[in-house]
């Protein structure tokens, strides 16, 4: 039953009862390289709580052998929030897809990420609503033909990455289900950041929506498409012949170039910077930038104190300041008075 | 001159201090031994012009030497400190009635501004229907405070307090409270200090020494239960309730809100406990605010989530939910004047229905009511209890009338307070997430506890194991569990009490803040020697089981509410008794006259 | 041997074409003469692992020489494609029916999937209840295309087509219909069009030539009205109504929708149809997709906003500004398996009392209910009539049966298409916002009218002029004005008919899509002699003022609700007649033997 | 009644009835700037359509003498996309606060930057809630004590300008109550603008939070705190002593630094820039990164195609394509079969 840290397998995470995703979907991948990495995080397994929303990324809970709450659609990350401000010694996942948490749930998201409540979000990005059977997302790409969009949607899609740090995202990642090694490797970097951390997984859903992220895998493109973020290292890619600099001095634009060898002219990757410039420079590549490759990684990684434990501080400080609760003081107070026998008597008296 | 009880309202803009006037009167009459209750009017604009109608701020006190349940329906007096407060109250003033003015105000300026034309005598069709005293309260003020070295607006802004002044001396009252308290506010300030209180005082021997007044007051004490009083409005009451019902659990408490009229203030007044472990989390909106406290109550919390009428459609989603995950969540909500954004500063029972039945499904939830501001207190303690013995989302319904209103509660002794029982399930053995008690309330275990993983969610589940099942089977056992997990609560709520008659020609039901008109229309009844009694009810959802019984007690059963019949409804459909509803939607809280008079023409057959 | 009307269900994996080969059954059946009545099922995964119990889908058809109104009871026939089909499906299964299965799917590997042993022999509890007949409907397939050049599993893909010829044979249905169909749609793909004749015959066949099936069957030609017919579900009925009312109104139709089951396909419907100026918005949630909606009747669209059980929540407060700001918009809810997320697939009557009660304030909303799946498209326009003509908003209440159900629509001449009376008001000089017409209707001005420049707003306002006021006169009078213009809706729709008996023992008062089954059981109960009439109303909000005066006219009012007395309760209060509820709230509609049943114990008063 | 687009003047913009705001608050000098500027824009009248959610800032409707919708908190956006949809010829106008149009309101505030819907979007920024009386906002700075933060707030505020631009917004600016000049300059820009125009207006709210923005107005700092934007101009500050530009290669940063005369080292604002870097970036200046002065004026406007456009294009292609509605065709479609004396006849043979 209360196997100890040390032991923790991935077993400890397999939950009996069948996975009900559709063969072949992406969602397994990331079920797999999840319950990888938690047994090497050295918490207890009941310390792990995972929280969703609704969509089929949202059934994630069922699958893992922890504590779980699949609540309603887009709410996750509220309730979220609870769990973590009530005990922040929880290690809380929120697990949501660009529908769940990007289209309905596009408030709690920034909110959550704005207040750095040391939540680990995980939003499986599909591009497009699976279980409702293969309608457009927020993240569909513009002109797409879905059963709602027959003619093509004509609405542009939003960056996750863009998104996150404008809320003020201190942890940001990209990676992909197809790649479970990078994945796990984000997936621990999320894990050991304190506050909110973002990280979107691009997971194909081969029933409505096969192949969005083909271009990431194909031989062909993988080393064009993709741009794997080193901290420290320039933005180099294609097998470093190829990289990314700011060009245009009073009015700078991404370009890339050849890799003359000398890369000391490219872009250097600091997801430590205070602002969130570069990150949101490099979060645009490939998805709002054609031609550019696809940024993969932490891009953005800074510590800042989390509203939890901003919250519990300010307790303690009240409670060392006036000392704990007591009912008497609570309810005997303000100016009262008491009839007896003769008059009122004003009590502050 | 001996007086019974006595009603008076001071009215001005909201920048005069009428509130605070009011609140002083009020605690120097508790003070004198009089029975009191204060209902206060605000404006819905947050400052709106000076001296427009927008602007009148009011607020009223009914003192007594007996024991009273209301603010009072007409008034004995009115305070009016300019045109504006003058025409927006002047109808509440009943015949013979004192008219108090602030006659420097009532110049061209403030006439117009109040709609009335400058020159108009905006008296003369009154004058001989009440008595109208003019009194230069602004000049007088300013004169009293010549040799205070002070800006000439600020001596102005005394003159309230020569409006108290003059007041107290009419009734008879000490200045001692209000002075105690002016030095305790103000007392670094010591020229504010003095100033007040020299407008105090001034405003006292004005009455004295004028020949207007001829005769002041007496209004001797009322006989009034023993025992440590403190003024109260219903949403101190309910904060302090559940604050309270923290410290006897030992549970953190949380309570996930976002900002709405007239609920806010328990946001703010919990907020101001963090050393209880109280912990306010303004969410970013109705949503987050009830997602938070049910993750909360998931980790251990005693969760709380507050609103008025537009939020609970906001969080009708999540109220859904915890039915589902059964678990502890209180859920209030301060009625106030809809529908939609409505009259957001008027109160209303017009909620009953939609915390009810408003959400998808057959989804059962408690829901108690509060009948009084202090009566607030209990009724957060009571839904605590249900919430956690229970395992069940409650609902709160209190409204603006007992949220703002006010009256003296005489402080419990502490020992005397309900207790809650529950403990933890953690022994990872014997677990298992839906597993029942004698009341089919399910095991409250904890994320962090070993072996007692599991998943909760909105999927319909099957019984004992909540694994999620959506067989024929399992929906229809757990359709029939939750209903009846809520009906047993009605086996842990004591008998009703009826107040009055036991039996006879009108049984008064009803429930929340309508309780002080109904008991004072039943006391004048029976002081008229009808055969007429009063059940008022704090359970809602589920009803006391004992009132089909006491019902068929009665030829008639009326129910008043300040809605179109929301409670009568479900009551005519459960028992099937041809009730006799009195129904008001007009912003204001029953008057006790209309009652006696409804419920004479009722015995008289005329209605 | 000839029958009366036989029940079918084919079942089997999500991926074997269930739906595609019962739909097949059904129009050759119509085409046969035979009156259908059909039922799908599916799993509430998308695509569940292939041969595991969650992957099960069904398609249920009744089709019978008589005059029908569901898709049956108990199964005559189920054809079950593997061990999983078989497992979740055999209950239905009546004493001696015909159970066909498709023998080799029911290996050690798919045995496993459906939870049995390897070497279970699972029909041998069933042996001496039913007919079982299997069939190697795979090898027989593969052996049927032996000469087509494909690959094998495309081969066994068409298995479907050989079990719906088996089929054809036992009923006698000619195979054209199917034929046609199958070029149509696979016309250019040569190879998989013989590839399905060649099953679908072969399939034929082999019923012919095996010594299996002793016997086939005849179902006469049911005499059905003449006219023109389509087979349709609600969803599509509902869609073709709501676009019918836009082209005879002349109004742009605007949907805001947020997806979700089962409402969605009313959204996909709609969406194909541009052409017919009808703007889908595919909306972030259920506000923006009402929010979108009402701004849209602001501005003169036929709005239109639709969901399931979970999305009213988020729709209350937009339905009460619509409420407030008095423009007609119709709200759709097709009801879902509740509370919370519930069973997303199931179909329920629980959400009654949320569109009733959901919305803080007094608010009352018309509310209609579609009766079977052709009823939706008259609904439809029922729903527009009253929010154009009455200037407010409108709940459809649909629900899960009704939506994906099919049954045979007889196509409506255009000219006999209700007629909606309305026209923008234009005239500057003669405009006010909140005046009234004599059915209290407000005027309706668009945006871009010189001269009617206007503010709507949910803050309480005065009548006729519109404006913001929070008078106790003002809110008393449009608390009125807002009731009574629902009521007067009750004067503006027709007699209610009642089926059967006018006057009796039972009469059987319904709402929604449980119409059918208790027609069937007002039909069968009539057979029998009883004096039972059956009342099925559509409008439940306003009611229609009749009901009163037929109930009273029979000994027992009997209300059958898929909930826990729902409408049962308001109808109580109103009436205060002790009406007797059948109440069922198991995933499943009802059985039309269940209400004979009970109708035949509350006449003999045994309940 | 019907004064001609030539005539019109301010005070065809003022109702009747008086407006209820505190006296001295800041909502009355957007409201005259709102009703000077919308009689030069050469549209009649009748096609104004103002939108709101709840708040003091929100009653604004209730004081324009135009069409109007005072709806419910947090949901403008919404109404105003359904008139928009349903009328394109009108010219519409959503007002919010930053509690109304970031908190509570803020996905909805995203998904309609994100279509770009041809709305105008007025955003009150008061940093608190007025309405209520004093509560903080999402825009409240971190720390702020207010009635529900007796010890202040432990979030860090959203800078909306980030939001708007992380949301795809295609106009975006920044402008102040306290400057009227400054202000009409930018709503006649908004109201030219195609598109959604996000506006966000900083405004005083006397009563509850008194003098938020008082250092753009003090004589003593107002140099140093504002930069005036201006299309191709060099960012310059201070009288144009000071300047900023993009410091240190391979890993930029925003610095402010003595103008030597040779402005050619400093950054040149560029509003039509396709992507939204350099408009990020600006926007931070000054709000999340101190010491350096807060961009005033217009941060980003490129054309794109808005969301009712593309959708009244794609109708009428529809029916190009299809012919209009027929309620014949509607009704008598799919699998036909009449019943008749005969056999049932499959219409489609
Ligand atoms: C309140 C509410 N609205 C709508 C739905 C229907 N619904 C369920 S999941 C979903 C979208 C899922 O998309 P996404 O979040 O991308 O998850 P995915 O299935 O793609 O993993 C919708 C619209 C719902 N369950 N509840
Ligand atoms: C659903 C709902 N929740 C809460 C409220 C209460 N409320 C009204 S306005 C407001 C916030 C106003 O802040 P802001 O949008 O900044 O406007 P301001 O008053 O500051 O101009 C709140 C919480 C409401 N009216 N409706
Ligand atoms: S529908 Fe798509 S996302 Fe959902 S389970 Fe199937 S493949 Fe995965
Ligand atoms: S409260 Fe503040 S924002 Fe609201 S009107 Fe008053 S000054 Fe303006
Ligand atoms: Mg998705
Ligand atoms: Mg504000």
């Amino acid at each position: 039953m209360n196997t100890s840290v040390q032991e923790l397998t991935k077993k400890d995470f397999i939950p009996e009862g069948d996975v009900k995703w559709c063969p072949g979907c992406g969602d397994y991948s990331i079920l797999s390289s999840v319950q990888t990495v938690l047994p090497t995080l050295g918490i207890p397994k009941e310390d792990f709580v995972f929280i969703s929303g609704i969509g089929c990324s949202s059934r994630f809970p069922y699958y893992m052998a922890t504590y779980g709450f699949h609540t309603i659609h887009g709410r996750a990350a509220t309730v979220a929030s609870g769990v973590k401000m009530t005990n922040p010694k929880l290690s809380v996942w929120m697990v949501t897809g660009d529908g769940d948490g990007l289209s309905i749930g596009g408030n709690h998201t920034m909110h959550i990420i704005r207040r750095n409540m040391d939540v680990k979000i995980l939003l499986f990005n599909n591009r497009i609503y699976g279980l409702t059977k293969g309608q457009y997302s927020p993240t569909s790409e513009k002109g797409k033909v879905t059963k709602t969009s027959l003619m093509g949607t004509i609405e542009r899609p939003i960056n996750p990455m863009s998104f996150a740090l404008a809320s003020g995202a201190t942890f940001v990642a990209r990676t992909t289900a197809a790649n479970p090694k990078h994945m796990q490797e984000v997936l621990r970097a999320a894990a050991d950041h304190k506050g909110t951390a973002f990280v979107e997984i691009l997971q194909n859903c081969n029933i409505f929506n096969d192949g969005a992220f083909a271009k990431y895998l194909n031989k062909e493109t993988k080393d064009t498409e993709n741009l794997f973020l080193e901290t420290g290292k320039p933005l180099l890619y294609n097998n470093d012949t190829m990289g990314i600099k700011l060009e245009g001095g009073t009015n700078p634009r991404l370009v890339s170039v050849e890799n003359s060898g000398d890369s000391s002219e490219f872009l250097v990757h600091d997801p430590h910077a205070e602002d969130s410039i570069m990150p949101y420079l490099i979060g645009q590549l490939g998805v709002d930038q054609e031609g550019l490759p696809t940024a993969m990684g932490v891009l953005r990684a800074v510590v800042k104190p989390s509203y939890d434990e901003l919250l519990h501080e300010q307790e303690a400080e009240s409670i060392a300041k006036r000392g704990s609760g007591d009912i008497k003081k609570l309810i005997y107070s303000g100016e009262l008075w008491t009839v007896g026998a003769g008059d009122p008597v004003n009590m502050d008296a | 001159e001996k007086l019974e009880s006595v009603t008076i309202r001071f009215c001005g803009d909201s920048g005069d201090g009428m509130q605070l006037t009011g609140t002083q009167f009020t605690t120097t009459s508790a003070l004198v031994g009089n029975d009191i209750s204060t209902y206060p009017t605000f404006p819905a604009e947050i400052r709106a012009p000076q001296g427009t109608l927008a602007g009148v701020s009011g607020f009223q006190i009914h003192f007594s030497s007996n024991d009273i349940h209301t603010a009072g329906d007409e008034l004995d007096v009115l305070v009016a400190m300019n045109p504006a407060a003058f025409k927006t109250n002047i109808k509440d003033l009943k015949q013979n009635g004192i008219l108090i003015v602030n006659q420097d105000s009532f110049n061209a300026g403030n006439l117009k501004k109040a709609g009335y034309k400058e020159d108009e005598d905006i008296f003369a069709k009154w004058r001989s229907r009440i008595r109208i005293y003019e009194v230069p309260i602004s000049k007088m003020t300013m004169e009293a405070l010549k040799d205070i070295d002070m800006m000439a607006r600020d001596k102005e802004r005394c003159k309230n307090m020569f409006a108290l002044g003059l007041m107290y001396f009419i009734y008879n009252r000490p200045l001692e409270n209000t002075e105690k308290w002016l030095e305790s506010k103000f007392g670094k300030k010591k020229l504010v200090l003095d100033a007040n209180v020299a407008a105090l005082k001034a405003g006292y021997h004005f009455g004295d020494t004028c020949e207007m007044f001829q005769n002041t007051y007496e209004i001797p004490k009322a006989s009034i239960k023993p025992g440590t009083y403190r003024n109260i409005t219903g949403n101190q009451a309910l904060s302090i309730g559940l604050l309270t019902a923290g410290q006897l659990t030992n549970l953190p408490l949380f309570l996930g809100s976002y900002p709405i009229t007239p609920a806010t203030e328990i946001l703010q007044e919990i907020a101001a406990y963090k050393n209880y472990k109280a912990r306010t989390f303004q969410a970013e909106d109705e949503i987050a605010g009830i997602g938070s406290a049910l993750g909360a109550a998931f980790a251990g919390s005693l969760a709380i989530t507050t609103t008025s009428g537009p939020g609970i459609a906001l969080k009708s989603e999540f109220m859904n939910l915890a039915i589902m995950a059964e678990l502890p969540l209180i859920i209030v909500d301060v009625q106030r004047g809809g529908p939609s954004t409505g009259l957001p500063t008027k109160t209303e029972q017009t909620d009953l229905l939609q915390v009810m039945f408003g959400r998808n499904g057959e989804s059962p939830i408690p829901v108690v009511s509060a009948s009084s501001p202090s009566d607030c207190f209990y009724t957060a303690l009571e839904a605590a209890r249900i919430a956690i013995e229970h395992m069940t989302p409650v609902v709160i319904l209190s409204d603006t009338q007992s949220a703002i209103g006010s009256e003296p509660w005489l402080l419990p002794d502490i020992e005397t307070l309900p207790k809650i029982k529950f403990k933890f399930h953690t022994n990872a053995d014997t677990y298992k997430p839906y597993d029942r008690n004698d009341m089919l309330a399910r095991p409250w275990a904890l994320p962090g506890t070993p072996g007692c993983e599991h998943t909760l969610g909105g999927l319909e589940k099957e019984n004992i194991s909540g694994k999620v099942n959506l067989s024929a089977e399992a929906h229809e056992e757990m359709v029939r569990i939750r209903a009846k997990k809520v009906e047993n609560i009605a086996k842990t709520i004591p008998a009703t009490q009826v107040y009055g008659e036991q039996s006879g020609d009108i049984l008064f039901l009803g429930w929340g803040s309508t309780y002080g008109a109904i008991r004072s229309a039943t006391e004048e009844l029976l002081k008229r020697g009808y055969k007429v009694g009063q059940a008022h009810i704090r359970h809602i959802n589920p009803m006391p089981n004992d009132l089909g019984n006491i019902a068929s007690r009665f030829k008639h059963v009326v129910i008043p509410e300040l809605n179109t019949g929301q409670f009568n409804m479900i009551f005519r459909a459960k028992y099937l008794i041809d009730t006799k509803p009195i129904n008001q939607v007009n912003t204001k809280p029953f008057n006790v006259s209309d009652l006696v008079k409804r419920a004479e023409e009722i015995i008289g057959g005329k209605a």
